[in-house]
């Protein structure tokens, strides 16, 4: 910036938030320029976490592979690592067993649950919320003991096998599930009292922080943040994969676009969600989970292929090219948070220095996923 | 292809049907230099989004730096998949492409990203800097001759 | 009203809020109900499926572990961190691994080597404590096995032993089968040419 | 029986150190029991445990905390204004410690008799605006900086309706009679002091809570607002400003800001009991024991609010003060008057 267009701009500083600061999640590093508490600038500044996830995909074979995915996006892992064995077995033909089906949407729901309650708790914490920050890693704990029951991990899942899952669930399993269903809806009423009924919480969200949804499609922007500005698409409604087109499920959608939206988007999700995993679990048939033939090496066929799952984020797409070897030639991971906050300094510009909190937190970023 | 794409057929030099059931793709489109903000804004016009955009280092095969851009429609699932050849062998390290940000705010960053990656100048992007790697960079790691991760015993 | 209404209704929302706080609370201090876990004092259950550093396993027949040094662990693992090494052991056929380290500082828990393994013989340990005061979480899988090595040794051998003389008991049973079988054909067939010549 | 301990010290050259030390000695002592009941509260209200290991019930935690503060190596970031930096902490520090001194914890046991203590109590609150300004500024940090103006613009808004409410109980005090029975026989009443302020409850049998409610409320609004606590913890904001003002403090200065505030909690909840609860009146236990028990419960309140709601954001919290807070007290102030007129 020259010093001309400083003057004339009068008392503009600039302030570096980030890449330590208590509610950048992860490592975001934002620069803001401001005048007084307004926000006249906002440049996100990323790549703090950056692991070289598609360089590494391009030097090791596709079942190596599968450890770096739920990797990529810690928060909902298990979408991350059973999207990555789908893409591979549509790609190769692999018939996936039947309760291995069921069982794949429930983890996937329950991870989804789990990824969108730890968003609640901090989005509440950055608006300075502590308590129902602790309320909902009290649930979101819950769903990690339940997931630690048939992954053996707690975050970072590697649960999905091309063809199937490691581990069989068992009743207890599914018993759990139920419970935690029934204590879930049971919270949210809570959570309704509490937060989204607070006028505090009302007022810090509502018209603040509003994305067009213009600007959403020209970003890319997808996922809840997407639903909130009017546009109803989810993957598993628009693109059916994983057995998703079995269960009665609606996409919720509001079109205020605005934190507020973002917010009851998320918790309709998680509602959602719920019925899902309620018919998944009433529905599930004995059986396998994983096929009996598989091949020995998983080659992929030359060409190119594209496959997309919803993430707690968002379109999370899979770019794969193939030569004939096991080794991909190509793999783009399309992370949904990389587009949402790309959309974030036409947004932030204008706001609050403590709005830029409240959107960051609401558009829901985890940095990895992001820097992959 | 919906009306509005017929345009799509004088801009492309190729197009291709595409198993969507199998490659997750609907069509397949070549595109020269000259054309790809044509076929970009084409594409926009008719609602679509610029899904994701990446880069293939084919330098060694084809001699080319491969674009490959996704356009895909939120209403009903239609996803273009649009090729654009930056020809170059291995021996060059320039270059370049125009850039789509001014169309859609979606190519800045990604654009940003295969510029760090790959070394594509989109030229008229008006913040190429790095992304993801530091600013003083001066690699393109995902290029094929960036070399490979070695194995730890190695 | 709008602005009286606006005033109270905030408010009426804010007790509604510190209603639920109190609830939670008297709930911790009258049931004495806290959700967390006193961690030093109390451990978790750990899950059937649980995932911690990998080791083998000890089969009950043969009191030692079943790895026979293919390397296909070795190979899959995405982490580099397993190094083994074996072959051919003096006195009996089947091969047996003689170095076998694994890097658990490098380890991703994703557990494909226990997928290629062909015996089976992989397993994940329940170790739950997982910190130390040092990078160095290089873990010789062997240790355990070392001093059984001998005895499992001899006892292969004897296994080997027996099982070849099985198999040549059963050879030579079979040849002694096949030849009363023949025996017995070649009289039957005598016989029903004599019934024939009989009748 | 000597009226306060002034008087009973008088002329002693002892009197300042004495009086000095047993303040600090209670306020370091009331410090360390409001962390640990602050870290208590919530966590109960967060379904914790809360300190549990050092002492019993975790007691002693805030001492070996604040052990750890003090042998904390004082750290200078270079680039502060030195005067300011150093001199901040000691600002905030000091009058809170004045303040408490004017307080009647019974009849008989008063620190520092003065006519005027409701007035004294507002003004040495008033310099505490200055020693956050004077931290923010001094630190030559950004956060710091804007948690500094937040305050003093905060302060001095929620200053108002503060005081406006506190004056509605002024009035009624006054209204109550020309004259007041004490200890020295019948005095005149006078509504500024504070000890005539729960004389008036006592004799009048009614606590003002009763006849005030809105004023009582405003208070504790205002109360939470001057003091920093949420949902108005905009200054030290930690998930937009890191820690606000003291962002660069570290060690003793730190827990000297610390001192200050929980110190603070302690000043405007026993005035509240002073204005609204009826001071020292009850039954049965003795009046020092009442004074603290409600001063507590109120803190008790302050500290369920705190951990129940989010945080306001800084023009809201403006607006909120200026056309909510502020009209509604002057109203109730008006009515007040009016009554008292009336009657």
């Amino acid at each position: 910036m020259s010093s001309d267009s400083q003057a004339s701009e009068g008392e503009v500083y600039s302030l570096n938030m980030g890449p330590q600061h208590p509610s950048m999640h992860g490592v975001l590093r934002l620069l803001l320029d401001l005048r007084g508490e307004e926000v006249i600038r906002a440049k996100p500044v990323i790549g703090y976490s950056h692991r070289a996830h598609e360089k590494m995909a391009e030097n090791r074979n596709t079942l190596q592979f599968l450890p770096n995915t739920s990797r990529v996006d810690y928060l909902s892992g298990m979408i991350y690592n059973l999207g990555y064995c789908q893409a591979i077995e549509k790609l190769l033909g692999i018939d996936v067993p039947e309760r291995a089906i069921y069982i794949r949407v429930i983890v996937n729901e329950l991870n989804r649950i789990a990824s969108h309650l730890l968003w609640f708790g901090t989005f509440l914490l950055d608006l300075g919320g502590i308590t129902p920050f602790l309320y909902s890693f009290d649930d979101r704990e819950e769903i990690l003991d339940i997931l630690d029951q048939v992954t053996g991990s707690r975050l970072t899942y590697c649960y999905g096998r091309f063809g199937g899952v490691t581990w069989d669930v068992d009743e207890t399993f599914l018993t759990r599930a139920t419970a935690f269903l029934a204590r879930i809806r049971e919270r949210l009423h809570m959570y309704k009292q509490l937060v989204t009924d607070n006028v505090i919480l009302r007022e810090r969200c509502t018209g603040v922080g509003v994305v067009s949804e213009a600007l959403a499609k020209s970003y890319g922007v997808t996922g809840p943040s997407l639903r909130a500005s009017g546009v109803a698409y989810d993957v598993r409604k628009a693109e059916p994969y994983g057995g998703y087109d079995r269960f009665d499920f609606e996409v919720p959608v509001l079109h205020e676009g605005d934190t507020m939206a973002r917010f009851h988007i998320r918790i309709r999700e998680i509602e959602e969600s719920c019925k899902i995993i309620e018919q998944a679990i009433e529905a599930i048939p004995e059986g396998e989970i994983l096929p009996k033939k598989m091949p020995k090496r998983f080659k992929l066929p030359e060409g190119e292929y594209y496959f997309a799952v919803e993430s707690a984020r968002g379109h999370f797409g899979m770019y794969i090219v193939g030569d004939g070897s096991d080794i991909p030639v190509k793999l783009k991971l399309r992370t949904p948070s990389f587009s949402n906050l790309s959309a974030m300094p036409e947004t932030l510009a204008g706001t609050m220095l403590a709005d830029t909190i409240a959107i960051v937190g609401s558009i829901d970023v985890v940095m990895p996923e992001i820097d992959r | 292809m919906s009306d509005g794409l017929q345009a799509l057929a004088d801009l492309t030099s190729a197009s291709e049907e595409m198993d969507y059931g199998k490659t997750g793709l609907h069509q397949r489109h070549t595109a020269s230099l000259e054309n790809v903000l044509k076929v970009g804004k084409t594409f926009l016009d008719e609602g679509y989004i610029l899904e994701m955009l990446t880069c293939q280092d084919l330098r060694e095969k084809e001699e080319v730096m491969r674009l490959c851009y996704t356009f895909n429609s939120l209403d009903a699932v239609d996803r273009h998949l649009v090729h654009v050849d930056i020809a170059g062998g291995l021996a060059s390290e320039q270059f370049e492409a125009p850039t789509m940000s001014n169309l859609t705010g979606g190519a800045n960053w990604q654009e940003r990203e295969v510029f760090e990656m790959y070394g594509v100048t989109f030229t008229g992007h008006n913040e190429l800097e790095r992304l993801l790697l530091p600013e003083d960079a001066d690699f393109f790691p995902l290029r094929k001759d960036f070399g490979r991760i070695e194995d730890a015993d190695e | 009203m709008g602005y009286f209404g606006n005033v109270f209704g905030g408010f009426g929302s804010l007790l509604s809020g510190m209603s639920v706080t109190l609830r939670k609370f008297s709930q911790t201090v009258i049931r004495r109900k806290a959700v967390t876990m006193q961690y030093p004092k109390e451990l978790p259950e750990l899950a059937p499926a649980y995932r911690s550093a990998i080791k083998l396993i000890r089969f009950e027949e043969s009191n030692s572990h079943d790895c026979v040094a293919c390397k296909a662990c070795e190979r899959i693992c995405p982490s580099y961190c397993i190094k083994l090494s074996g072959g051919k052991v003096e006195g009996i056929k089947k091969k047996r691994v003689a170095e076998f380290e694994m890097d658990f500082a490098l380890c991703s828990l994703c557990g494909l080597c226990l997928d290629v393994c062909p015996t089976d013989t992989l397993e994940y340990s329940k170790v739950y404590e997982e910190a130390g005061y040092n990078r160095d979480w290089r873990v010789d899988l062997l240790a355990e096995f070392r001093d059984y090595e001998e005895e499992f040794v001899a006892k292969q051998r004897v296994i080997e032993e027996k099982a070849a003389a099985e198999k040549k008991a059963k050879a030579e049973a079979a040849k002694k089968a096949k030849e009363a079988k023949k025996k017995a054909e070649a009289d039957e067939k005598a016989d029903n040419d004599s019934k024939e010549e009989l009748s | 029986m000597p009226q306060t301990l002034t008087q009973l010290l008088d002329g002693s050259v002892l009197a300042m150190p004495i009086a000095a030390g047993l303040i600090m000695g209670m306020l370091t002592v009331n410090v360390l029991m409001l962390v640990w009941a602050e870290r208590k509260v919530s966590a109960w209200i967060q379904m914790r445990m809360g300190p549990t290991e050092v002492g019993p019930f975790g007691l002693l935690q805030t001492l070996a905390d604040m052990l750890k503060l003090i042998s904390k190596q004082l750290i200078t970031p270079s680039n502060v204004d030195k005067p300011l930096y150093h001199l901040a902490p000691l600002l905030a520090f000091a009058p809170v410690v004045a303040a408490v001194a004017l307080f009647p914890f019974s009849e008989s046991t008063i620190l520092v008799q003065n006519d005027y203590g409701l007035l004294f109590v507002f003004a040495f609150g008033g310099i505490a605006v200055i020693a956050i300004f004077m931290a923010g500024w001094g630190s030559n940090n950004k956060y710091a900086l804007l948690g500094a103006i937040r305050s003093v613009a905060q302060n001095i808004s929620y200053e108002v309706p503060l005081i406006l409410s506190a004056l509605s109980v002024v009035l009624v005090v006054n209204a109550m009679g020309p004259t007041l029975s004490s200890g020295d026989g019948v005095v005149a009443i006078n509504g500024l002091d504070l000890s005539h302020i729960v004389m008036t409850q006592d004799q009048q049998g009614i606590w003002f809570v009763v006849l005030q409610p809105i004023a009582a409320i405003i208070y504790f609004i205002s109360a939470l607002a001057e003091t920093n606590r949420a949902p108005f913890d905009i200054p030290e904001a930690e998930s937009e400003l890191v820690a606000g003002f003291h962002t660069e403090y570290s060690g003793m200065r730190f827990s000297l800001f610390f001192f200050a505030e929980y110190t603070n909690m302690l000043i405007v909840s026993m005035l509240a009991v002073v204005l609204f609860f009826g001071g020292w009146d009850g039954p049965v236990l003795p009046g020092p024991a009442w004074f603290f028990l409600k001063s507590y419960a109120v803190i008790f309140v302050m500290m369920w609010v705190r951990w129940t709601f989010p945080r306001l954001r800084f023009d809201q919290l403006m607006t909120f003060c200026w056309k909510v807070l502020i009209p509604l007290s002057i109203l109730n102030l008006l009515a007040t008057a009016f009554v008292i007129a009336v009657l």
